[in-house]
């Protein structure tokens, strides 16, 4: 009897730390999407939020790029955290990303070319993206692998919705296109839409960007800041 | 803690070397030929897209390839104008060539309108076969500086020797909607016939402010003055004696005149 | 009056106050109330007096001073279409043409009321778009807000249409009032708060938006199809000899030159400067700065002219100070007390760097050949920068002088 | 020592500028002590309505520092005025036929008091309820009775635009005045610097640490917090100076001769709606109803005969101006002090202030003007060359209380540094002020001022803002900060 009772509890116990493991994982993947959003509340990443989200197919060859590169070094860093002496642990963590970088602009440039030149020495800055660091110093060195890799997902797909976001935006007015797509039919082109050269300017996405956290801190007004 | 020890750190260092470096390796090597092939893809595109022989936008990788037989590359050198036989193309760097001081010549003020500041030696150039084997059209690269960056290109021109056929700016980091507009599909289509000699052997070719009213001129890009006149004295450089001219005369022209 | 005013405070105003049926429309009801009459307000706390100066005549001031510009500026326009149509003959048509003879004017006519016809419908339309966005974006950001209409805005209206070209599309003007109004100020809690000039800021954003709209040669004459540099556009190229082939200076500064809307004349905006020093509202600390700063940089580049093939290079102060709406910057646009910096010893600085700036955009930039414009935006972004400088200089020499008395 | 020409400022040109002549003013029925004047005081009470008190008599305390406040009259308290939270505003006495002085204190000659010690002073001056006469910068709180002062500032100028005449004061007084600077002189190590303007014949006191300095030019050249800036400036809530009204220190030498309490009080009544503005000798605590009841021109003068009997003052000189009789709620405003940074008498508070040397009556202007901004503006008074009035030199003008306008975010056109001759920079100091950014505050030098001090940028503010307010509340939470 006490044995089945403890063997009960235990598997109860199993259960409860499994349903708990799911709700964390489901928060890892949802919290950074608009709540702790890593560009709109936490402004990292900015740069290349800038410099790529010129039309909606490099921000998503891009969101794309960072999602994976994100998911695996959140993944690898977890997974080696227990050997890594701290010493050494943030040139591991730059190592691995690194080389996940390298790895994705080779496979970008030998499947998508076209859009790898677009996109040109960006995906190479992935690895100065503060959001990759920073989730792997910050999260992945002292979480589960699993967990980690939500959590790089979750980051992953809220840096990618404010890249998809300002990508349509700059595509629609500045090009009147999305994904290349002729949407509004150009002036120049015979048709009524005069296109908005600002949109094709990087400084836009910073006009954008601060759009959406507007937007977002209307919506959840306990990200302002306390004044 | 037991990781700090610098065995421990050492060997970790190791590891992670040899996996890092070991994994990139492999994509690497793995995806060069894919990669190769993509750049060949590109530049014919744009090749094939300026000698007309596609009118259509997006073309698969196999259709330029077929596109492409129809077009021979040759070497020349660009100060007799001269093809040259027995010539690598394949790993002919011309780029990388017209920085390198052996193979290229250096401009003085007065030569380099085009604002390149060297030129190379031996260029190569595009010609276009039709299917009578007979001579179509030539594309010949050019570049020069506009507002902000330089402009890589390619000119085309019917067999003629002085009906451009069309031009194309595959490279260049111009003002979007203002110098940016050199990629305008009807800016672009605007070149087709336009005449690039006189009679008297003059380039003529230009490309004015505002609209074109004659053979030889080409409409100016809105409020880009300086883009439009950078792609002018581009034409200037690479159709004159420093430049093309001499190819197009011998191969093209005189084939016309005798 | 009495009636009037006593009907307003008995029949309408409880409507607007608190807990009356449009309570949340109150801001819409004090801006015409405060219009028409002054508030009622008396002095709390410890100061009994007030100056009799508000932001409303201090506005309303500004807006006089910019009545000359305006007047000369719509005259110009007319004055260089019938220039160019006498020029060129050019085939013009459009509504401003029927309203023109249906006034029984010829466009191609040089009478004075011709030119301040056609000027004006150009000018007019603009003007009233400008007033109709702004105003529905201040009003409907005030009645979210809960707080009055400021007039600040008045100022900003009349200032938008000076600095467009003649030909600017009325949607444009729609889109650029609405970006300057809302980004440019709203953002930042409004006037007072913002640290561009908003003016400043929709005119910058129509150039960078619709660029080919707003430079190049076919927009400053309001004729369609006719393409005609401006001055500064033409010094681009050519330098002081093609300035002078086709200019003469003192075009320049009554104002007879191709350019945006209001910001021609020289003379005007001496004018109003005048006006603006006289009554001490306008800064004169920021304005002879800019001017010491222009002439010392066109100087010092002027000296440099013979080591360089840019044509810019010679042209002198004398011309840069006529050309390319630098008198207008100089007067209402770097002066704007909000976005300018606040301290004096800051405002020097502010001042020359503008002047200096506006000097290196226009000759060694390619492109921008709006110097002033940039200059002042950009000048406006570091004039927190210099304040915070001039403020901690200022709190040193102060803790300086304490010690001093103390040791 | 030293003569210090105030450069920039304002002399308001207000009709109704008191004449520097002095006269006896009409009695008052009662007195008051305004608890509201003294900064950072707990006030605990030690007499209860009705009771009898006596020249002297203590009426409250501060429970933190001790300093007494005694009554400046006697007679039986009248009333206890609280205000919201039950806040003590004011104590009022009803005068006695005869009022009695409480047991007085010895009387010293000049001579005698530079042998005092300084804690002898100190409690003497307590126990007759004349500490609190004397100020502290930084805060302007009563000054800590057991700090010692690095200098003591001596008022005797004044350049309000309503403001009072000190020489003439003084010269009645000359050696009770005298008596005051030598008692100031053992308070403190340092010096007692009397400032004066040029001109003006205050009497000097044989003391060398007694030293007198001329201070000329536009207000806020009389103001103490100029004086203490150019002098001995404050740079911490550490630094410590003291500071004394001129007519404060005749009632300190007064107490020292006499052994009594001093219980007059000169005032400069002025104001657009007084028909004689003049000095007067009144009381200290005088009601300011009683004070001013017989002294105002028609339109005030109309408007008080429908609360109170006729006056037997003879002739309302003024004729009312047209605006007043057309607004139905025509009507004045009492101010004890300045214009600029006094005290609005109101119900409770209808009583001399503590430290007021003035009293200025004002038309309270609730008039609604048709297309205001757009006029001229011949009657309308502005420092900046707005209005048609500027091409006037000398013309005098009738300000009432209005506004002028609606209140606006700060947008400064070198407004307030026209009026500000202090090494301080207003605008960034005004908005630290404004956003109540106590740090930034702090350090632009909002601890060497007062409430008066920027009285002036209050006034000539386009926005309308309440700066000397603003300052107010920034000292206090500086003070709380601190203590």
């Amino acid at each position: 009897m006490m044995s089945t009772s403890t063997e009960g509890m235990q598997a109860e116990e199993k259960i409860r730390a499994r349903k708990k493991t799911i709700k964390e994982i489901k928060k890892n993947v949802w919290f950074p999407v608009f709540d702790n959003n890593p560009i709109a509340l936490q402004i990292l990443g900015i740069c290349s939020a800038l410099a790529v989200t010129s039309n909606l197919k490099t921000s998503v060859v891009m969101s794309i790029a960072v999602i994976v590169v994100l998911c695996a070094s959140n993944t690898l860093v977890s997974v080696i955290r227990n050997q890594v002496p701290s010493a050494i642990r943030i040139i591991v963590q730059m190592a691995i990303i690194s080389s996940l970088v390298i790895v994705t602009d080779q496979v970008l440039k030998a499947f998508v070319y076209d859009i790898s030149k677009q996109l040109s020495v960006f995906v190479g800055l992935i690895i100065t993206n503060c959001i990759i660091m920073g989730r792997a110093e910050g999260y992945a060195m002292h979480n589960s692998p699993l967990k980690s890799l939500f959590d790089g997902l979750g980051n992953g797909i809220g840096y990618s919705i404010v890249l998809l976001v300002v990508g349509f935006f700059r595509e629609l007015f500045g090009s009147g296109s999305l994904f290349g797509v002729q949407v509004l039919s150009l002036a120049t082109e015979g048709g009524w839409y005069v296109p908005n050269g600002m949109m094709l300017l990087s400084p836009s996405a910073f006009f954008l960007i601060g759009f959406f956290i507007w937007f977002v801190r209307v919506w959840k007004p306990e990200q302002n800041e306390d004044n | 803690m037991a990781n700090d020890r610098p065995s421990q750190t050492i060997l970790v260092a190791f590891m992670l070397c040899i996996f890092c470096s070991l994994s990139v390796s492999l994509f690497a090597v793995m995806l060069r030929s894919a990669q190769d092939r993509n750049k060949l893809l590109d530049k014919q595109k744009n090749i094939i897209a300026v000698s007309g022989l596609s009118e259509k936008g997006d073309l698969a990788n196999e259709e330029i390839e077929q596109l492409f037989e129809s077009i021979k590359t040759f070497a020349i050198d660009l100060d007799t104008g001269e093809k040259i036989d027995d010539f690598n193309i394949e790993t002919y760097n011309q780029k990388k060539v017209s920085k390198t001081p052996d193979l290229s010549i250096p401009l003085n003020d007065a030569e380099d309108i085009a604002a390149i500041g060297r030129r190379e030696n031996i260029s190569l150039v595009y010609e276009v076969y039709d299917a009578n084997e007979e001579l179509d059209a030539v594309v010949i690269p050019i570049r020069g500086y506009g507002l902000w960056s330089t402009l890589y290109g390619f000119l085309s021109l019917e067999n003629d020797g002085t009906t451009v056929r069309g031009i194309t700016f595959y490279d260049h980091a111009e003002t979007p909607g203002l110098g940016g507009e050199v990629d305008n599909l009807k800016w672009k289509a605007s070149w087709k016939g336009k005449q690039v000699f006189s009679t008297d052997d003059e380039i003529v070719i230009t490309v004015v402010k505002g609209r074109a009213s004659q053979a030889n001129e080409v409409d100016g890009l809105a409020g880009a003055t300086i883009t439009t006149r950078g792609v002018d004295n581009m034409l200037q450089f690479w159709l004159g004696d420093k430049g093309y001219k001499k190819y197009i005369d011998k191969h093209l022209r005189n084939e016309q005149k005798t | 009056m009495d009636k009037v005013r006593k009907y307003l405070d008995t029949k309408i105003e409880p409507h607007f106050a608190k807990g009356g049926r449009y309570e949340n429309l109150a801001p819409i009801y004090d801006l015409f109330d405060t219009i028409a009459y002054s508030p009622s307000r008396v002095t709390q706390g410890l100061c009994h007096l007030r100056d009799a100066l508000d932001q409303k005549r201090m506005m309303i001031i500004v807006v006089m001073t910019l009545a000359l510009p305006m007047a000369i500026g719509i005259y110009n326009i007319g004055y260089q279409a019938a220039l160019a149509a006498s020029v060129a003959s050019l085939d013009i048509a459009g509504w401003r043409i029927a309203v023109m003879e249906f006034l029984g004017l010829n466009v191609y006519g040089s009478s004075f009321w011709s030119n301040v016809v056609y000027g004006s419908l150009y000018f007019m339309p603009v003007l009233l778009v400008t007033l109709a966005t702004g105003g529905f974006w201040e009003v409907l950001i005030a009645v979210l807000r809960k707080h009055e209409v400021s007039e600040g805005f008045l100022v900003t209206a009349f200032l938008i249409p000076l600095t467009m070209p003649p030909t600017v599309p009325l949607w444009q003007v729609v889109v650029a009032t609405s970006f300057g109004v809302v980004v440019g100020k709203e953002i930042f809690g409004g006037v007072g708060y913002n640290f561009l000039n908003p003016a400043l800021t929709a005119r910058a954003y129509l150039f960078f938006a619709y660029p080919a709209e707003m430079s190049g040669d076919a927009v400053w004459v309001a004729i369609d199809g006719y393409t005609q540099a401006t001055p500064l556009a033409v010094a681009a190229v050519s330098g002081a000899a093609g300035l002078v082939a086709d200019y003469t200076w003192m075009d320049a500064f009554l104002g007879f030159i191709p350019g945006s809307m209001g910001e021609v004349s020289t003379l005007a905006c001496l004018a109003g400067a005048a006006i603006l020093i006289g009554t001490r509202i306008g800064s004169w600390h920021v304005m002879s700065f800019i001017v010491l700063g222009m002439i010392v940089a066109a100087w010092f580049l002027n000296f440099l002219a013979p080591y360089s093939e840019n044509p810019m290079f010679e042209i002198s102060p004398m011309w840069h100070f006529v050309l390319g709406g630098y008198a207008f910057g100089l007067v209402y646009m770097a002066t704007d007390p909000v976005s300018s910096a606040m301290t004096i010893k800051g405002k020097y600085i502010y001042g020359a760097l503008i002047g200096v700036l506006v000097v290196f955009i226009r000759v060694i930039n390619p492109a921008f050949p709006e110097g002033m414009m940039l200059a002042i935006l950009f000048m406006n972004v570091f004039a927190p920068i210099i304040d915070h400088y001039v403020i901690q200089a200022n709190v040193k020499l102060r803790l300086q002088r304490y010690g001093k008395r103390q040791a | 020592m030293g003569t210090f020409a105030i450069k920039k400022g304002l002399d308001i040109p207000l009709v109704g500028k008191p004449v520097a002549i002095i006269e006896q003013a009409a009695a008052v029925s009662t007195v008051g002590v305004v608890a509201l004047d003294y900064k950072n005081i707990k006030p605990r009470l030690l007499v209860a309505e009705n009771e009898e008190v006596q020249i002297g008599t203590p009426l409250f305390e501060d429970k933190v520092s001790g300093v007494l406040f005694t009554a400046p009259g006697g007679g039986t308290v009248k009333a206890i005025h609280r205000g919201a939270k039950r806040k003590l505003l004011a104590l009022e006495i009803a005068l006695a036929e005869v009022e009695e002085h409480r047991p007085s204190f010895p009387t010293l000659a000049i001579n005698d008091i530079k042998g005092l010690a300084s804690s002898v002073i100190r409690d003497r001056l307590n126990e007759a309820g004349c500490w609190a006469v004397i100020r502290e910068r930084p805060f302007g709180g009563i000054a800590d009775m057991k700090a010692t002062p690095r200098s003591i500032f001596v008022t005797a100028t004044d350049t309000d635009p309503l403001g009072s005449h000190p020489s003439h004061v003084i010269a009645v007084n000359e050696k009770a005045f005298v008596c005051g600077l030598h008692v100031l002189a053992q308070l403190t190590p340092g010096y007692v610097h009397v400032c004066r303007a040029k001109n003006s014949d205050i009497p000097h006191a044989e003391n060398e640490r007694v030293q007198q300095h001329v201070f000329t030019g536009k207000h806020p050249a009389g103001l103490v917090g100029t004086h203490i800036h150019f002098i001995d400036p404050i740079a911490t809530t550490d630094d410590r100076v003291w500071h004394v009204g001129y007519q404060d220190v005749i009632k300190i030498g007064k107490l020292f001769l006499t052994g009594k309490i001093f219980v007059e009080r000169y005032v400069a009544l002025g104001g657009t709606e007084v028909a004689h503005p003049r000095m007067l000798k009144t009381r200290i605590g005088a009601n300011l109803n009683d004070l001013v009841k017989r002294e105002l021109t028609v339109a005030g003068y109309e408007a008080e005969k429908n609360r109170s009997t006729l006056a037997s003052r003879p002739v309302p000189v003024k004729t009312a101006s047209k605006d007043s009789q057309a607004s139905e709620q025509s009507d004045f405003r009492i101010v004890s002090g300045s214009p600029l940074a006094g005290r609005k008498v109101e119900p409770g508070v209808h009583f001399l202030g503590a430290y007021a040397n003035a009293v200025a009556v004002l038309k309270e202007d609730r008039g609604r003007y048709f297309q205001d901004f757009m006029r001229p503006g011949a009657n309308k008074f502005s420092l900046k060359a707005v209005f048609v009035s500027g091409l006037f030199k000398n013309k005098r003008f009738a300000i009432g209380t209005s506004t002028h306008g609606s209140h606006r975010a700060v947008v400064p056109i070198g407004a307030y540094e026209e009026v500000l001759p202090l090494n301080i920079l207003a605008t960034p100091l005004i908005k630290a002020l404004l956003v109540k950014d106590l740090e930034a505050a702090e350090q632009l030098g909002a601890l060497e001022l007062d409430g008066e001090d920027l009285a002036l940028c209050t006034f000539v503010c386009p926005g309308k803002n309440n700066i000397s307010d603003a300052l107010e509340e920034v000292l206090g939470a500086l003070y709380q900060e601190k203590s």
